[in-house]
């Protein structure tokens, strides 16, 4: 049987394929949602953040033995340590200014990181091996799905799942935004905001770290696997609506899959369909998918 | 002797099912000074967006000078002379007190697109804005940069601003919010001052302005109507004094 | 640099006189390349720092118009003028489309409809046939000025780069201090209140995003004649990104800022490109980092406020 | 009305409530925005269950009396002593955490929130605050606005909600900045009333008036600020006294 | 008037960007090798300086040090010049000043044909070269029924046609090809595509981290061993980096490999020694370049363009980099190719051990002909 010229066979494996990269997508693009909409801060370091998550894997690996399970634990604190020290020391002072000024300074992070890393990795990267367990893979009749990518959707879409549930199932997320209107006045009702916003910038720094870790056995570990990223995990924030968890997190998916479809169906234009997607969306709903409109 | 400028039949406003205004129907006289007032939350401020356009309206229709507005944007009602003022002052924070002026009457000029010609053009402009600036005792201030002003002084920069366009009829929301009293007097008396030879629409909380002020009052609850007439009538009517006043008549 | 907005035929005639003894003090190549930059950034400056506008794709009226004037004069044999113009002209038209999709929405999503749409005309530069993929469109023609001057002469391209820079200049300038720039400044103040004056918001906005793509597309065609080369850099997103350090790092909002900037920063890429090696990136970085912290007004910012502050 | 007089329990038990004790005492504050020395030198004190009023002209300095006890301006000297703390030592969510509620003038009612989302939003700093029931009960506006968008609400209703925020969190001393701007007569009297309850239930409070027909019944002291000094102190039974002083200074 | 006289080099390359592994420094430490080598060997009558740039693969960038180089700084050769659009670039610009360009980096064939001039000389490989002899060994071996797995840019498009003419011309079919965007970073989806195409060979018309993913990936997902991938640009860096385990058996051709002879074990030990890696056909082939435009300068006693192009186009190259290497009149320098296997883990022995040496394809075949060019210099 046939779809549009194409076996369903294969279809039905491209779209797994979309789901397991939509999962990614989910992941990245809810670290940039949390920050980008609770805190204003649009941080292009997300892309560096989630390479550092992945080297520090590979650096644990090689040089500590620390294994891929305790990577996926300590590779995003470190990266969310990382993330405090860059609220406390650079982004703190910008918050009475306009958001290009956070833009630009993440920008600048990013350069920062990406240039290290290639100073001292150099830029063909580094191989990372799964764990033992998750090699291989299982036959579906209509692909081979290794059992990595099936654990990279559990992992991540369980960890999408907490952190929306953290954020708009508790008080959590409405007093965060709260906090980045008037962070005076909400400080003054007696909630500790500079504590609140460090905070939640480390856990969406961490978030990245995490994806990190998740993607180095995918693709090599090299400094400049996050910055081809960024702007497409941009777009997908966008198109699900600034500040909206799950706006993010179903964009994402739902990327993934239209993404996977169009390779099967005109391989030339995935890597813009995400943009025209994000230009339509746009102008039918200014605030995006799930977004409040103002 | 009925001579509306501004009519409204059956104007209704709705918030995803919650009636904010209901059924209202207006006729503002010309020349009059005409005062809305309610309970919080009656619809006035909404009743101006709906006249403005900055909100459409549910249902129902506005008549401005007869003509039928109410598919206008609105940039066309401000054209045809219909200016408001906002709640919260409006001003140009970091022009200059002339420049605020300027801008509205820049407006007459129509060469508002002209990036190739220079500003200087506009000096034209600066004997008519210190007048206008003049008529609300701002002279003084014509080179001070606004945010600069005490609040009072804004909102009397704002109205001048709204003159500036020769407005027909303007519509002030609660122009003395947030005024000591000495202000206050001040911007009553100016009001007085410019509502010769124009129509007034105003919503204000402070009865003793509006006494002074207004030849008629509309009393807004809950997004109707709930009485109308001049303040004698309508400071004695006991639906007025519960709803609004609040003493159980 | 003047410190203090002078008289604009004084701050003119300074840069005119700056312009005309440069290339015998600096590398006319290297002047022409910052002076397409310059006037890059200063048409970007007009967006954001005079329409408080964002824009993120910049880049695709920059490179769009190199690969425009690039095709014509190398492949169809249009003189140089008319190959810039159409270049200029391209852009603006490319700005009139953005614009038209992107001038409703505001802050971040304006910045990223504009991102997007430049996306899209990054992969059409990479796709097309005619601009060469990403080995770019090589060997344009400098050709000859109106038949007459011969831009392969490169004193003469440097003082017709020169002229084209100033006119840019000028009209920014003009613009910035026109009936049109007052209401702008205006609209930049408080929207609503300017709509409730009677003033068409969006139309005043797209014209200002129109010249500001125009003049942007008129820097991207020149570096195309100066470079004889429109490449795929031109149009990458990372040249959004640079347009807005530069505009920064010189001064948002001020008239000579964007200028400035240019030159510290093309000053400083050439310069790191045989010193440094590998930490160019880091070196970027850290200017970012360093100017949003510290001097956030600028160069040119912050010596006007310096100056004003010991008056 | 006194429905709600019922529900209101003291907000920190009646045990608490000794009137006369010192609560809050202000000595030779100043403030400063960036440059602009806007206080200079307050001293004022209120004692456990007061009602004081700060009036003056606009720019007085009364808003940034009551930001710099709460420590909202640039920078503050002299000191602030609140049950014995110094209040200049501490941030302000500490400070709001010792008890002590804020209403500001421009009510700050948060775009992103519904209303109840406003309402829930300062943490509980005491036992004793209003339940959301009897908030409810005083201004009925918000219970039929409550899922609609906080800065949706009218200018009134974003008034009621700002004071109603701060009832709910049991703050023992209450800073309140023209509450009864922009407010119909009808709900200002009723604002009245709840002022005069919360008195009476053992709360301190300093209000900032406009409105001096409001303050005048209500407070036990009145002090007038000019230019960032306190230049006349009238207690309530000087009132009928110093009247005439009073509207010289306000220009009522 | 070289006599006394200051030969400048210019290395132009990228020391920060995507390929300053496969050239970048190294290339940069190559040629100063080469330069002490002459100069200890030969004792000319002349210096020698070297300068270098990172050209940051921006074309402007490129086009403005090449120019402050010939215009200001009487630099004489700009070399190595990695990434096509920076050589297309550079290489004009040396016509128009009338120095000379040696390029080692470049992987288009278009410097020798629609952009080849009299001044410019190709040096090390090209797309032709490596897709040629990797397509031909393997159809030849048996692999017939070839997919292309190719980056959606001029470059992957030339790399796809030219692997393909030759699997045809040899009996083999191209039962596929897919367009991947560049970069990408995931390339699941079109190695399912290539996996159901039946196809026994997967050809990779891409380079850098492209091929690396893919290549992972691929084993990600049993589509090797089952179909085997054969590189159509690859480097000694990306087995490095990739490792035997997921490289082992693939089929790529290279124009230099260290261990190919004592002579390239001794130089590539002594390249080792300064930069801790071996080095690449790119890095090896920059030595010989310089190497011969030196050796040219000597002989004809001059830095005069015409004379020492003159010079290096009849004096074949004969060093460790190549043997018998002659450069035609388009400008391509013509030297035999090494079609390599990755080893299996287990074979290899010491470090940067990785490959067999499968077979030497002669310079005669090994580059496009000159009959098919499309040079207007040999017209
Ligand atoms: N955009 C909106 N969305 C939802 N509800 C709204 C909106 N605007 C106003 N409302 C509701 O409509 C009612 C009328 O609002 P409006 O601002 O007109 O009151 P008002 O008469 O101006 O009161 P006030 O005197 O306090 O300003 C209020 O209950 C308000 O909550
Ligand atoms: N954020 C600020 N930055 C600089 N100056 C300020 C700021 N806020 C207030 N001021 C100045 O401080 C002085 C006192 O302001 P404040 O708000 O305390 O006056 P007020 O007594 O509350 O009068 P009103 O509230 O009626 O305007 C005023 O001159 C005002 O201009
Ligand atoms: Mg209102
Ligand atoms: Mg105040």
């Amino acid at each position: 049987m046939e779809i549009l010229g194409i076996p369903s066979q294969a279809l039905f494996g491209q779209l797994l394929l979309g789901l397991i990269n939509g999962s990614f997508y989910a992941v990245l693009s809810l670290g940039l949602a949390i920050i980008f909409g609770l805190l204003n801060i649009i941080n292009f370091a997300h892309g560096a953040q989630y390479m550092i998550g992945a080297f520090v894997a590979w650096l644990g690996l090689t040089h500590l033995g620390i294994n891929y399970w305790a990577a996926l634990l300590l590779a995003p604190l470190a990266v969310g340590l990382l993330g405090v020290l860059i609220e406390r020391l650079l982004l703190r002072h910008l918050y009475q200014l306009d958001h290009l000024y956070g833009l630009l300074l993440t920008f600048g992070l990013a350069l920062i990181g990406e240039g290290v890393f290639r100073h001292y990795f150099g830029v063909s990267g580094e191989g990372y091996e799964a764990p033992e367990v998750l090699q291989g893979g299982v036959h579906l009749g209509f692909m081979f799905l290794p059992l990595y990518r099936a654990w990279v959707v559990v992992a991540a879409l369980a960890v999408c799942l907490g952190a929306w549930y953290l954020i708009e199932r508790t008080r959590l997320g409405a007093t965060l935004r709260a906090a980045t209107q008037r962070p005076d006045l909400v400080q003054a009702l007696g909630l500790n905001v500079p504590l609140m916003i460090t905070a939640t910038y480390a856990a969406g720094a961490a978030l990245a770290g995490f994806a990190g870790v998740l993607a180095a056995p995918i693709v090599q570990v090299n400094p400049v696997m996050g910055s081809n990223l960024i702007i497409v995990v941009f777009a997908v924030v966008v198109i699900g609506g600034m500040g909206s968890i799950l706006g993010s997190i179903v964009t994402g998916l739902g990327l993934g899959l239209i993404e996977g479809l169009t390779k099967v169906f005109y391989p030339e234009a995935s890597a813009v369909v995400i943009f025209v997607i994000m230009v339509i969306v746009l102008l039918l709903r200014p605030a995006g998918l799930f977004g409040k409109q103002a | 002797m009925s001579d509306p400028i501004l009519q409204t039949h059956d104007l209704c406003k709705e918030f995803l099912g919650f009636a904010a205004v209901s059924g209202v129907n207006l006729q503002i006289q010309r020349g009059s000074v005409h005062a809305l007032i309610g309970p919080n939350g009656a619809g006035k401020t909404t009743v101006f967006n709906l006249l403005t356009k900055f909100l459409p309206p549910t249902r129902g229709q506005i008549l401005f000078n007869g003509a039928d507005i109410t598919g206008e944007g609105p940039v066309q009602v401000a054209r045809r002379g219909m200016i408001r003022s906002f709640q919260i002052s409006a001003t140009f924070a970091h022009l200059t007190v002339l420049e605020n002026v300027r801008v509205a009457l820049q407006r007459q000029r129509g060469d508002g697109f002209a990036f190739w010609k220079s500003e200087r053009c506009l000096n034209s402009l600066n004997q008519r804005a210190l007048e206008l600036l003049e008529q609300v005792d701002l002279a003084g201030f014509a080179r001070n940069v606004t945010v600069e002003l005490p609040y009072g002084r804004k909102r009397a920069l704002e109205i001048a601003t709204t003159l500036a366009l020769e407005p027909e009829l303007m519509l002030l929301d609660e122009p003395t919010q947030g005024m000591g009293h000495e202000d206050v007097d001040r911007v009553v008396a100016l009001i007085k001052r410019v509502a010769v030879g124009r129509t007034i629409l105003m919503v204000e909380h402070n009865l003793s302005v509006v006494e002074k002020l207004c030849d008629r009052i509309t009393v807004l609850q809950r997004g109707s109507v709930l009485a109308e007439g001049d303040y004698a009538t309508v400071s004695k009517d006991p639906r007025v004094l519960e709803a609004y006043v609040g003493v159980e008549a | 640099m003047a410190p203090t907005a002078p008289a604009p035929w004084r701050l003119f005639a300074l840069l005119v006189l700056i312009g005309a003894v440069a290339p015998f003090l600096a590398y006319p190549t290297f002047l022409m390349k910052v002076l397409c930059f310059a006037l890059f950034a200063c048409a970007f400056n007009l967006l954001l720092g005079f329409a408080g506008l964002l824009s993120f794709g910049h880049a695709a009226f920059f490179g769009g118009a190199a690969y425009v004037c690039g095709y014509l004069v190398r492949d169809l044999g249009v003189s140089p003028e008319l190959g810039i113009l159409a270049g200029a002209a391209v852009a603006g038209l490319l700005g009139l489309v953005f614009g038209a999709l992107a001038i409703r929405r505001s802050g971040i999503y304006f910045a990223m409809i504009t991102l997007a749409l430049a996306q899209l005309v990054f992969f059409l530069c990479l796709q097309i046939k005619a601009t060469g993929g990403e080995d770019g469109l090589q060997g344009i023609p400098r050709g000859k000025l109106l038949g007459l001057f011969d831009l392969s002469d490169n004193l003469v391209m440097y003082y017709f780069v020169l002229a084209v820079f100033l006119g840019g200049f000028w009209l920014i300038h003009r613009t910035v201090h026109s009936p049109f720039g007052q209401i702008l400044k205006a609209i930049r103040e408080n929207e609503p209140r300017a709509t409730s004056l009677g003033y068409d918001v969006a139309r005043y906005k797209l014209l200002a995003f129109v010249l500001s793509a125009t003049l942007a597309g008129l820097a991207g065609a020149t570096k195309a004649l100066v470079f004889q080369l429109a490449s795929l850099t031109d149009a990458h997103w990372h040249m959004s990104g640079e347009v807005v350090l530069m505009t920064l790092l010189g001064g948002l909002g001020t008239l000579l800022g964007p200028a400035v900037g240019a030159i510290t920063l093309v000053g400083l890429e050439n310069l790191l490109a045989d010193k440094v090696g590998s930490w160019v990136t880091v070196i970027m970085g850290v200017i970012f980092v360093v100017c949003v912290l510290a001097f956030r007004r600028g160069l040119v910012g912050e010596l006007t406020a310096l100056v004003a502050g010991r008056r | 009305m006194n429905t709600v007089a019922t529900h209101v329990a003291t907000p920190h038990g009646a045990s608490a409530f000794h009137p006369g004790g010192e609560l809050l005492r202000l000595t030779d504050l100043h403030a400063f925005y960036g440059e602009s020395h806007i206080l200079h030198g307050i001293d004022l004190t209120v004692n456990r269950g007061e009602l004081i009023t700060l009036l003056g002209r606009n720019g007085a300095g009364r808003s940034t009396t009551l930001k710099a006890i709460l420590g909202l301006v640039g920078r503050r000297t002299g000191s602030v002593m609140f049950n014995g703390t110094d209040l200049t030592r501490l941030a302000p969510h500490q400070v709001a955490r010792l008890g002590v509620g804020f209403c500001p003038e421009e009510r700050g009612i948060f775009a992103g929130l519904s209303t109840e989302e406003n309402l829930m939003l300062p943490p509980q700093v005491a036992s004793g605050g209003m339940t959301l029931k009897e908030i409810y009960e005083v201004f009925p506006n918000l219970l039929e606005r409550r899922h609609s968008p906080g800065t949706r609400l009218s200018g009134g209703e974003q008034q009621m909600l700002a004071m109603a925020r701060i009832l709910r969190t049991g703050a023992k001393l209450l800073l309140l900045d023209e509450i009864t701007e922009g407010l119909a007569p009808v709900i200002v009297k009723k604002l009245g009333e709840v002022i005069r309850l919360l008195k009476s239930r053992g709360y301190t409070i300093v209000l900032v008036e406009q409105n001096f027909r409001f303050a005048a019944p209500l407070a036990d002291r009145h002090y007038v600020l000019e230019h960032g000094r306190i230049v006349a102190t009238v207690e309530q039974h000087e009132l009928a006294a110093k009247t005439d002083m009073l509207h010289e200074l306000l220009g009522v | 008037q070289v006599a006394g006289g200051v030969v400048k080099i210019g290395v132009l390359t990228d020391l920060s960007g995507v390929y300053s592994d496969v050239a970048g420094r190294g290339t940069v430490v190559a040629t100063q090798m080469a330069i002490d080598d002459f100069m200890a060997r030969e004792k000319p009558g002349f210096k020698v300086e070297l300068v270098s740039a990172d050209h940051q693969n921006k074309g402007d960038i490129a086009a403005n040090k090449a120019r402050e180089w010939f215009e200001r700084d009487g630099v004489d050769v700009a070399s190595e010049l990695v990434t096509t659009s920076v050589a297309l670039a550079v290489q004009k610009i040396a016509k128009e000043k009338n120095r000379i360009a040696l390029i080692s980096g470049a992987a288009s064939t278009r410097v020798t044909n629609e952009d080849c001039n009299d001044v410019t000389v190709h040096w090390t490989y090209d797309t032709y070269a490596v897709a040629n002899g990797t397509a031909k060994a393997v159809t030849k071996a048996g692999g017939k029924k070839w997919f292309f797995l190719t980056a959606d840019y001029a470059f992957g498009h030339s790399l796809e046609k030219d692997a393909g003419d030759v699997v045809k011309a040899n009996g083999g079919e191209v039962v596929g090809a897919v367009r991947h965007p560049f970069p990408g970073s995931d390339f699941s989806s079109f190695l399912l595509k290539a996996q159901s195409s039946g196809a026994q060979i997967i050809g990779l018309a891409n380079a850098g981290g492209d091929t690396i993913n893919a290549i992972k990936q691929a084993a990600e997902f049993g589509v090797t061993p089952k179909q085997s991938l054969a590189g159509l640009l690859m480097f000694i860096t990306d087995i490095h980096s990739l490792g035997l385990k997921t490289t082992q058996n693939m089929y790529l051709t290279e124009g230099f490999y260290w261990d190919l002879n004592p002579e390239t074990r001794e130089w590539s030990k002594r390249f080792f020694g300064q930069m801790k890696k071996m080095p690449t056909m790119i890095q090896a082939g920059q030595y010989s370049a310089v190497m011969h435009y030196l050796k040219a300068v000597k002989a004809a006693g001059t830095k005069d363009t015409a004379k020492v192009m003159a010079q290096m186009k009849k004096t074949p190259v004969n060093d460790f980099f190549a043997k018998g290497g002659t450069i035609r009149a388009d400008g391509r320098m013509v030297h035999d190719m090494y079609l390599l296997q990755v080893k299996k883990p287990a074979e290899s022995t010491t470090p940067w051990d990785y490959y067999h040496v499968r077979a030497t394809i002669p310079a005669a075949e090994a580059f496009q002909p000159l009959s098919a060019s499309k040079c207007s210099l040999v017209k």
